[in-house]
Parts: C-alpha cells; structure tokens; sequence
C-alpha cells in the first residue's frame, strides 16, 4: 500500500539541538536536502552523527528545533517513518531467520504485500542473491551488515538515513553500496549519511558536526 | 466365540491391557520405520555423492 | 490489520524456530509443578487440596518469565528502532506481539495444564473449569505484561522491576481464577468467577495497548 | 581414510551382530508376546492386567540400560575422542528416551486398576519420570545447535553429567519415599511369581535384542551421515585444489 | 587466586550495579511465595503444610532463573572470548563466577527466606533449619546451574534447555532441604539430611567446574 | 605476574584450514610473522577473516594444519593466550561500567595488578582520558571501539589479533590506532589485523584470502 508513495520532497532542519544523557551534543544545526541530493555528516567519534541520524527519523525528538518535509513541519512520527529508512548502528536482523525471511518480512511489514522479485533484487544488488537461504546467525560481520543495506532496497522510500553504511565492508559491496545510491539519486532519492572513510558517492553536500559541537571538549589536544 | 469375546475383555481389564499394548507397538514399530527411513534417505544421498565423485572433473583429488 | 498478520507471524515463526521463548515457558511449568510433590510430600489429599493453587501460580511465574523478553530482544537489536519506523500505529504492534506472546505461552500452558493437574490429583469436577478459567485469564496476563515489559525498556533493572510492577496486577487474576475451579470442585456456579475474568480480560484489552505503545515510543528516545 | 579404519571395523562386528540380534528379536517377540497375552494365567490378584507388566518390566529395564550405553559412549567419546562411541550414545538417545516413555505409560495403565490413580509419587515411578526429562534434555541439547559438531561434545558432557547425578537422584528419591512411605503403595515389594517369570524373561529379552538391532541400523545411519558431510568439505577442498 | 578474587569482585560490582539479576531472584522469590497464599487459600493449616516446599521450590525457581544470564552476556558481547584468552584455567573462572552468582542470588534469597517462611506460617522451630539448610543446598544449585548454563551457550532455546537440563538435578537437594526443616518442626534430628546435602556441595564444588569449564571452551570455538 | 613477559618470538601457521558450519572456510593456509612485523589480512566479506584470526588466538581449532610459536607447536592454549591480546567484532566491554573500570579490570585480570599510570597512557593514547569516568553505555559507536583498542595498550602482550580495527573510527583516532600500532612493533611487537580500508600501516605484509577459499562460490559473479 505505501510501495507507490515514493513522493521526495526536500527535507530540511532548523536550529536544531540536542541532548544525550543530560549533556547538549550539538546546538543550532540547520540542514537541507533537496531531492535526488546526497547529504554527508562528518565529525569525529562522539559529535553527534548517530544522534542527528536519529532526530531525523524522528526516533528522537530535538532538545530545540523543528523538522520540515516540503516545507510542512514535521509533526506526525508515523507519516514521517513512511517516507524514510533508517539503518543504524545496530542491525535490527533476527539470527535464527534466514537471510530472505529477513527481507521478506520488512518489506511486507513496511510496503504491503512482499514482493518476491524485489526481494530478490534487493539481495543481488548487494551481492547476497547466493545466500538468500542462509541463517543469518551463519553471516561474517560484512554480509549481515549487507543484508541490513539490502533492506533499504527491498522497501522503498524516498529518504535513505544510513548510519556509517561503509563500515565492515569489502571493496565490492562498497562498489554496490555507491551505486545503489546512484540509482536511489537518479529516482530523486535523498540519502542522509554519517561516514569517517573515503567519500564513495559523487557529487555530494557535507555537513560537519564538529562545527555544531555545544560543548567543546576537544578529545585530544590534551592528551596527545 | 464367546470366549474369544470373553478373552478380548480381559477380566475386564481391557480398558488397560490392550492400549498398554498397542502404545507399545506403536513406539517399537514407530521408531523401527523411522530408523530405517533416515537410513535409506541417506544411503540415497551417499550415493549420489559417490557418483558425482567419479565425474571426471574431480578426478584430481587423492 | 495486515502488518497485524505479518508481525504476530513473524513472532510466531520466531519462538518457534528460535528462543524458544515458548518451550521455556511449556517447560517450566511442567517441571516447575512436578517439582512441587519433592516439596510438600507425595500425599494426594494435601497434593489435591493445594493442586489448582500451585497451576495458576507456576502459570503465571512462567508466563513472567517470557514477557521479560517480549520486546527486550527486539529493543537491544535494533527491531524495535525499525518497527516504531514502520509507519504502523504502535498499539497495534503491541497488540500483534501480545497475540503471538499468547499463543506460543498461554496456549501451550492451556493444553498442558490437564495433564499437571492429573499429576497433582486435581478432582475431577475441576478440569472444565480450570481449562475455561486460563482461557480467559492468560490472555489478561499477556497484556498486562507486555505495559510492564515496555516500561522497564531500557532500565537497568528490568527484569526486577518487571516482576515488581506486573505481579501485583495479576492477583486478581489469581484469585478469581482460582475460585473458580474451586467453586467447580464443591459444585458451586462457576460463572461469576468466570464473567470477572473475562471482564478483567476486556479492560486489558482496551487499555494495555496504548499504555504500551506509548512506553515503546519513549524507550526508543 | 585412514580415518574410517577403526569404525570400519567396529562397523564389520556390528554388521556381523546384527542378522543374531535381528532374529533373536523376532523369535523372542513370537514366542513371548502370545505366551504374554495369551496362554499365561491371570494373575491372582492383579488379574489380567498383570499382562501390561510383560511390557511395563521391558521397558523400564531397557530405558535404564540404554541410559548406561549412552553414558559409557560418552564418556569414551571425550576422553579417547572415539567417534563411533559418540555415534553409539547419539543413535541410543531417541530409544532410550521412547523405552522410558513406555515404561511411564505402562506402569500409568496399570496404576490406574491396581491403585486408582494414574500418577502415584512412588520412587521408581519418580525416578523414571526424572529419567525421562534427562532424556528429553540430551536429545534437545543434541540438537540445539548449528554446528553439529558442538552438539555432540554437548550433549556427550550432559550424558556424563547425568549418570553421575542419576544414582544421587535414585536414591534422594527413594529416601524421600521411604519417609512417606505410609500414604502410599510401593511396588518394591511386588513378588514376581513363576508363572510369570517365563514371559517376562522372554519379553526382556526381545526388548534388548530389539534395540541391539535397531541401534546396528541408527550407527549405519549416523555413519553414513558423517561419511556425506566430510565428503561434502573434502569435495569442495578437492575441488579449489584442482583450480 | 588473584584471578579469582579480580573476575568474582567484578561480577559482584556489575550485578549490583547494572543487571538487577540479583535483585530479579530475590523479588521474584518474595513475589512468588506471596503469590502462594492466594492461589490455596489463607487457611494457616495447609499453608504451613506446605510452607517449607514452596519455599525450597521457589528458590530453585529463582536461581535458575539468574542462571540463564550467568555467561550467556559474557557470551554475547565477546567477554567471554576475552575470558578464555585469559590465560588463567577455566575451572578458576567459572569458579569465581559461581562464587559470585551465588553471593548475589544465594545469599539474598537466604536472607529473606524467614521472612517469607512467615508469611507461609512456617512453624517456629523450622526457621533455624530452614536457613542452615539454604546455606548448604544453594552453593550447589549454583554450581549444577552453571554447568547447565555453560553447556547452552549458543543454542536457540538457551532458556528452556536450562531448566530441562537443570531442574532434574535439582531433585536430591529439594528433597533433603525440604526434609531437614519438616524432620526440625517434628523435632527429629536434621543433622543426616544436612550432611547429605553439604556432602552434595562438596561433589559439586569439586565436579562442576571442570565440567562446566570443557563446555565453555567448546562454546566459543 | 605476567606483565614482564613481553617475549616475542616468530610467529607461524602451515597448512591451516578450517570449517565453519560444516562448510570448508579456507585450506592449505601457511603464514609468517617475525618480531616487529604486521600482516594484514585482506579478502571479501566472508572470506574467514575473523575465522583465521580466532583460529590464531586458539580460541578455535583448525581442521587441519598447525601453529607455531618460536618454532615450538603451539598445543597450550592458555599459554598460548599469555602471549596475546585479541579485538573481535565484539568489544567484551560492560555497558554498566565506567571507562576506566572496564580497563582496569582487563589490566588486573591479564596482568595482575593494574597500574593506574599504564592505564591513564592506554587512555591517552585513543584519545579517551577525558572519558575515564564515563559510563560505556554513553559512548558513541567509535569511542567504543576505541575503548576495545585501549585494553591492547593497558596490557601489553608481544601478538595482537585485531579483527577491523579501523571500524568506526575518526580520521584521529585512525592516526591514534597507526601509532599505537608502530610503537608496539618498534618494541618487537607483532600485529596481526583484518581490515578492508585503506593502509594506515606502513610497511606491513598482507595475506589474502580470497587466494585460499576452500568453496568457490562467487558472491559476485552470478549475481552483479
Ligand atoms: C508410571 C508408572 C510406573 C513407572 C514409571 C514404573 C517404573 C518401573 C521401573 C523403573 C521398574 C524397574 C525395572 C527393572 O528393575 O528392571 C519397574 C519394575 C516393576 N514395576 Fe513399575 N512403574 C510404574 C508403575 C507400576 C505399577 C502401577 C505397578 C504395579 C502395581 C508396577 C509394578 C512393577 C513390577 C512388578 C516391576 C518388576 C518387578 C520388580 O523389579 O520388583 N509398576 N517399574
Ligand atoms: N557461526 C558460524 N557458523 C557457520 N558459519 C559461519 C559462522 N560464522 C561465520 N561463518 C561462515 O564462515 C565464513 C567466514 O566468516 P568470517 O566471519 O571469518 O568472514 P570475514 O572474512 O571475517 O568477513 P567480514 O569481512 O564480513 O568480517 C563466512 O562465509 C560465514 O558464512
Ligand atoms: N544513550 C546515551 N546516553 C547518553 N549520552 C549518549 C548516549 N548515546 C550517545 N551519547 C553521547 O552523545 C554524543 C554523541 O553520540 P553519537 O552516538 O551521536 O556520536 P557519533 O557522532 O555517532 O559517533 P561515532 O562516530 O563514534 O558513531 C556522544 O558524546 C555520546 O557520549
Ligand atoms: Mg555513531
Ligand atoms: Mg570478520
């Protein structure tokens, strides 16, 4: 049923601020994304990439701020959840399920009825196609970390937040992780993500939390 | 015929004897055809993997 | 109604295949209860007088200790992050995970729950009744626990604090379920004891799945 | 191969058993189950129900001395790492846990007549239905695992674990009965007749040559298992050696 | 020793501090007992009839209940890897974490035992035995719990293989706990049972962490 | 006690191979590390990475093959560990805790009694002093791993398996992690990691692989 309102429209934050654990990570943030953009956060362990990430889906709500989704406020948790996927740090990925059931579920539980080709093309563009019936508890650390990306395929939506999606993966599944992003772009897909490595997408804005920091605590001047 | 009625009820203990033995037929005969199912599932399986080992294309291996 | 289906399958699928959050619970009701006899001494007529008690109870302590991880699991891998982003009204996750919750604890409870009353010398009287009376009652049990479960997301001390907030609720649960197999045995009417519990199961019905959905939101902050 | 000389050969003693125990079985089962059930004289007291304890007796021997092959193949298994030992304890496992299974159902249709109940906590009833759940533990831990592997040094550690723990439970058990010992019957005292030790001899006998037999077919079995998986692996090293 | 003292000073530390697994038994076991009273009724005959049982029975409950989590986290956050690659024997590591699964759940549960054997009307001259006899029996359900716990490590169904595996074993100490209070309220001589169950300590103290030590070096190979 | 024990020696693997899940991972995997070297080991996702790196720390046993340390076979296990630190895709880290307890308890542990200005270094070096009294569940992603990567420094052992080492790290932390990694080997120290990134150790061996996978099963070329 939402497998058709892959509508993008620009999603942009105002004055954000946050607090984690009583402290305020960062403070008077603005961002924007317009569709078919690409958004990279950057910033050292600890700046608030994760916790940005998180304001954007809506998990969290900001300290100050406010959220806008072609230019309306976003107030409403379920309707924004619809028009986003979220992969976080954490890989939300049962391990007694094989590596299709996995797929098959979200996408029905988020799109309406499962769609065996999509699934099917979520796990090649990721390169998992041979190991659609695999336990997942039986994945090295990099292919459960494809698994969640290829999750993102399977069920639309027009705005991709990824939390650091390079990580643990091999040359090749960067390579597919670069190009779907293309492919989501080229749909006028926007894509929001934290990355420290080599930029593996063209053509992209950057923000830099560092910038935003609230407290300055620089990790290291004191100690190296 | 009688007594064969009369042997069938047991001392009117039928209700009990004659379940006792068939529970127990079942179970010995019920893990007799399991046993020998696996058995020849995987005599098949060991076959095949025989033959697949005289292709010529693992002719290689010691 | 759909994501109803598909979460309360999955969830299904899950215990079955994976934690055995079910067979847990199955299992520690019946050895749980065949445990009791070492306790108090084989003597049927003490056996039968305290019989329907230590089945509710031991029910009740099994079906705690699998709520604990109705959505703990889901909330230290991720699941729960992904499902409160599912677009879907939470009540109606809750409700969907309470569903599968019952079926794979309270059902099983149901059906084992003759066979542990033969070994603890229930009279007979007793059986319909306390068959019908766990019907009612398990349901009750899940969805109180499942606001319980929700709200100790997150805490360090979830598993306490589970039992602390949880057990109090469920002694009306206790009780009038096990009035009522008591009345059955003496030959009393059953239904009042019966029409409580399955109003008590109404009421848990239309509250537990907004206080719950509302404690899943604020655990995922 | 060098690996499959020993179980070759315990494979050729087996093989060589089994048409004797095979046959025996069968003999014992023809002679005895008539004699059981039908020519044997009710008994004076317990009457014709006496002839579930032609069945109850067998069973309840046989679950006790399987649980003894299981343990000693366990033990062999982790100390000399003698597969077929562990092939042995796996193969006995699901017979062993249905002979307790019997034993419990039968000695329940009987209790039912003799004492009105189908459940008395008499010791040996106990300790049976105890057997049983350690039974049910090893089959389930034998098989909770991915790694086949892991599930056989597991389930061969809880073997080992349970028969130290087996005869501390007996006689916790029967001390525990001794001591409310008035409210209940106890068939320690039951006195086997002559009339009935013929059939119950015989039935013994067929039960234990019976699972002599069936256990020659699991080893098979289970061999041949552990034959596909290495094949399986040495294939696949065979083949990337080739390349 | 040193290794010991370090593993079982931080286990006792996170406990208190973090999981609550201690605070989880001991509530579970005051809840559990409280429960009890309602299911059979307040007559004050039956429940000191079967004060003692329910006592000792819940208390296993409760043990085996923190047992599950006794390597299972180290298990799943790779502590337990790092605790292998130790250096030191394993039979000394588990040692030190029976020793403070038992301070952190044995000695709570002791501890709050005469206070509940009061709400079941235990009578008066149980309550010394009662305790002497906890004293003796939970060091050992520790100890056969962890090699349970160990040996389902990694397993699908880690909670309900424990109790199975676990609870059958449990039955000689029910037995000689629960006879050594009745023998002391009928005042007969408890000193048998009691050896018999400090002599069970001893047989676990000495089998168990070897036991248990080979399953968890299996365990994360 | 064990603390004096720095005693590298050559490090050696002939003929490894090992299974995972009944499947053959690698085979026929021979390897060499002198004192003061690294090696790094490369290969797709799947490729047994972690699986060669645990079969290192003797936490798994290889199928077939044998390892040798100073030329002796290496058949004790807990002896063998004496000689080595291990990272995994797990940090072992207690959420519960604070900073500096988790590191002096693993100091304590490995190393008899822990020494407060060892582990204040081991902080500094991954940039964490100001940390010490934080509790790990308040940590981001990096500081995390960084946390795990400390524990190497607070208790000094000639071999380290580090399993990803860079995952998750900020471009400092990197550097941090290189030199921390070129301090070790000037002591004579040898490293052994996985890694996919790019190279941020200088002059170090690497083994690939890709080159001893026992299956070959391509992820890739049925499905890309
Ligand atoms: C669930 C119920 C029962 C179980 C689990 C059970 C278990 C056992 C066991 C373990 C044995 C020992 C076999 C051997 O020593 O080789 C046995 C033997 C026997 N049982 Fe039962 N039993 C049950 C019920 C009964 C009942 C109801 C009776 C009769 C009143 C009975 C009569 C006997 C007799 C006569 C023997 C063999 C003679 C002897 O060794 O004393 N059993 N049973
Ligand atoms: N617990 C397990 N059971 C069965 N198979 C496993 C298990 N863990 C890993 N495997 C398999 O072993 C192979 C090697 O896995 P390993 O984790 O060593 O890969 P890796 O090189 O570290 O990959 P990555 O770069 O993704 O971390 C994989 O193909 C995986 O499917
Ligand atoms: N659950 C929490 N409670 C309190 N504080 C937290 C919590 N999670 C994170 N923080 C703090 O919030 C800050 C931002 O963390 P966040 O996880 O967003 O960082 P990040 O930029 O994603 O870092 P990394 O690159 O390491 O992933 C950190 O300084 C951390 O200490
Ligand atoms: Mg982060
Ligand atoms: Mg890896």
């Amino acid at each position: 049923m939402i497998d058709d309102q892959f509508v993008p429209a620009a999603f942009t934050g105002e004055d954000l601020a946050c607090h984690r654990g009583g402290r305020l990570v960062f403070a008077g943030l603005d961002f924007e994304v317009s569709p078919g953009n690409a958004l990279v956060l950057r910033g050292a362990n600890g700046s608030g990439k994760t916790t940005l990430l998180r304001l954007m889906a809506s998990l969290a709500r900001p300290a100050t701020g406010t959220l806008f989704w072609g230019g309306a406020v976003v107030d409403d948790p379920e309707a924004h959840a619809r028009r986003l996927r979220f992969v976080g740090h954490l890989d939300a990925i049962k391990l007694a399920q094989t590596v299709a059931e996995n797929l098959v579920f979200w996408r029905a539980l988020w799109c309406g009825p499962a769609n065996e080709k999509i699934v099917g093309e979520a796990m090649g563009a990721l390169g998992m196609a041979h190991l659609a019936d695999f336990p997942v508890r039986h994945l090295s650390a990099g292919q459960r970390h494809r698994l969640a990306l290829a999750r993102v395929i399977a069920a639309p939506a027009p705005l991709w937040l990824l939390d650091e999606p390079g990580n643990a993966l091999d040359e090749k599944s960067l390579a597919a992780l670069s190009q779907m992003i293309t492919v989501h772009r080229a749909r006028g897909g926007m894509v929001i993500f934290a990355s420290h490595g080599a930029a593996f997408v063209n053509d992209s804005e950057t923000l830099d939390l560092g910038q935003f920091a609230a407290t300055h605590v620089s990790h290291w001047s004191d100690d190296l | 015929m009688e007594g064969f009625l009369e042997y069938l009820d047991m001392g009117g203990y039928a209700v009990w004897v004659w379940p006792a033995y068939g529970l127990v037929t079942t179970g010995l005969v019920g893990i007799l055809a399991m046993t020998l199912r696996t058995l020849k599932a995987r005599q098949k399986e060991f076959d095949e993997l025989k033959s697949l080992r005289r292709n010529p294309s693992a002719d290689g291996s010691p | 109604m759909n994501a109803f289906v598909i979460l309360a399958g999955r969830d299904l699928r899950l215990a079955l295949r994976q934690s055995g959050d079910s067979l847990i619970v199955v299992a520690f009701f019946a050895i749980a209860t065949v445990l009791f006899p070492f306790g108090v001494g084989p003597e049927a007529a003490v056996l039968a007088r305290i019989a329907v008690g230590v089945v509710w109870v031991t029910a009740l302590l099994a079906a705690l200790l699998s709520l604990d991880r109705i959505f703990a699991m889901d909330f230290e891998d991720g699941t729960l992050d992904q499902l409160v982003l599912s677009g879907h009204p939470l009540p109606l996750v809750v409700l969907a995970k309470v569903a599968a919750h019952w079926l794979t604890t309270g059902v099983p409870l149901i059906l084992l729950s003759p066979i542990l009353a033969v070994t603890m010398r229930l009279p007979a009287a007793g059986y319909g009744t306390l068959i019908l009376a766990l019907v009612l009652g398990t349901p009750t049990v899940s969805l109180i626990g499942a606001v319980g479960a929700a709200l100790v997301l997150g805490t360090r001390r979830g598993g306490v604090l589970l039992s602390l907030l949880v057990l109090p609720l469920y002694v009306p649960v206790l009780i009038f379920g096990t009035a009522a197999v008591e009345a059955a045995i003496i030959g009393r009417p059953t239904e009042p004891m019966l029409m409580v519990l399955g109003g008590l199961a109404l009421l848990a019905l239309t509250l537990s799945p907004w206080a719950a959905g509302a404690a899943l939101r604020q655990a995922v902050e | 191969m060098h690996k499959f000389a020993n179980p070759t050969l315990f494979m050729r003693i087996a093989n060589a058993i089994f048409p004797w125990a095979a046959g025996l079985s069968i003999v014992l089962f023809t002679i005895g189950v008539p004699i059981a059930l039908v020519t044997s004289p009710p008994d004076y007291q317990q009457g014709d129900t006496v002839r579930i304890l032609y069945l109850h007796v067998p069973s309840a021997w046989s679950c006790m001395m399987v649980y003894g092959v299981i343990a000693s193949g366990s033990a062999a298994f982790l100390i000399w790492r003698h597969p077929m030992a562990n092939l042995v304890a796996r193969a006995s496992a699901p017979m062993g846990a249905v002979f307790t299974a019997l034993a419990l159902m039968t000695g329940m249709l009987w209790g039912e007549p003799m004492w009105g109940a189908f459940w008395v906590w008499d010791a040996r009833l106990t300790s049976t239905l105890i057997l049983f759940f350690i039974y049910l533990g090893y089959l389930a831990l034998a098989d909770a695992f991915e790694d086949p592997e892991r599930g056989d040094k597991a389930a061969a550690l809880l073997a080992v674990v349970g028969s130290v723990n087996l005869p501390i439970i007996h006689f916790s058990v029967e001390w525990w009965n001794t001591l409310h010992q008035p409210s209940i019957i106890s068939t320690s005292g039951t006195s086997v007749s002559g009339a009935m030790l013929a059939p119950m001899l015989l039935m013994v006998g067929a039960f234990t040559s019976y699972y002599v037999a069936v256990l020659i077919l699991g080893l098979r079995s289970e061999l041949l298992n552990a034959k596909i998986r290495n094949a399986r692996t040495s294939h696949a090293a065979a083949g990337q050696a080739a390349e």
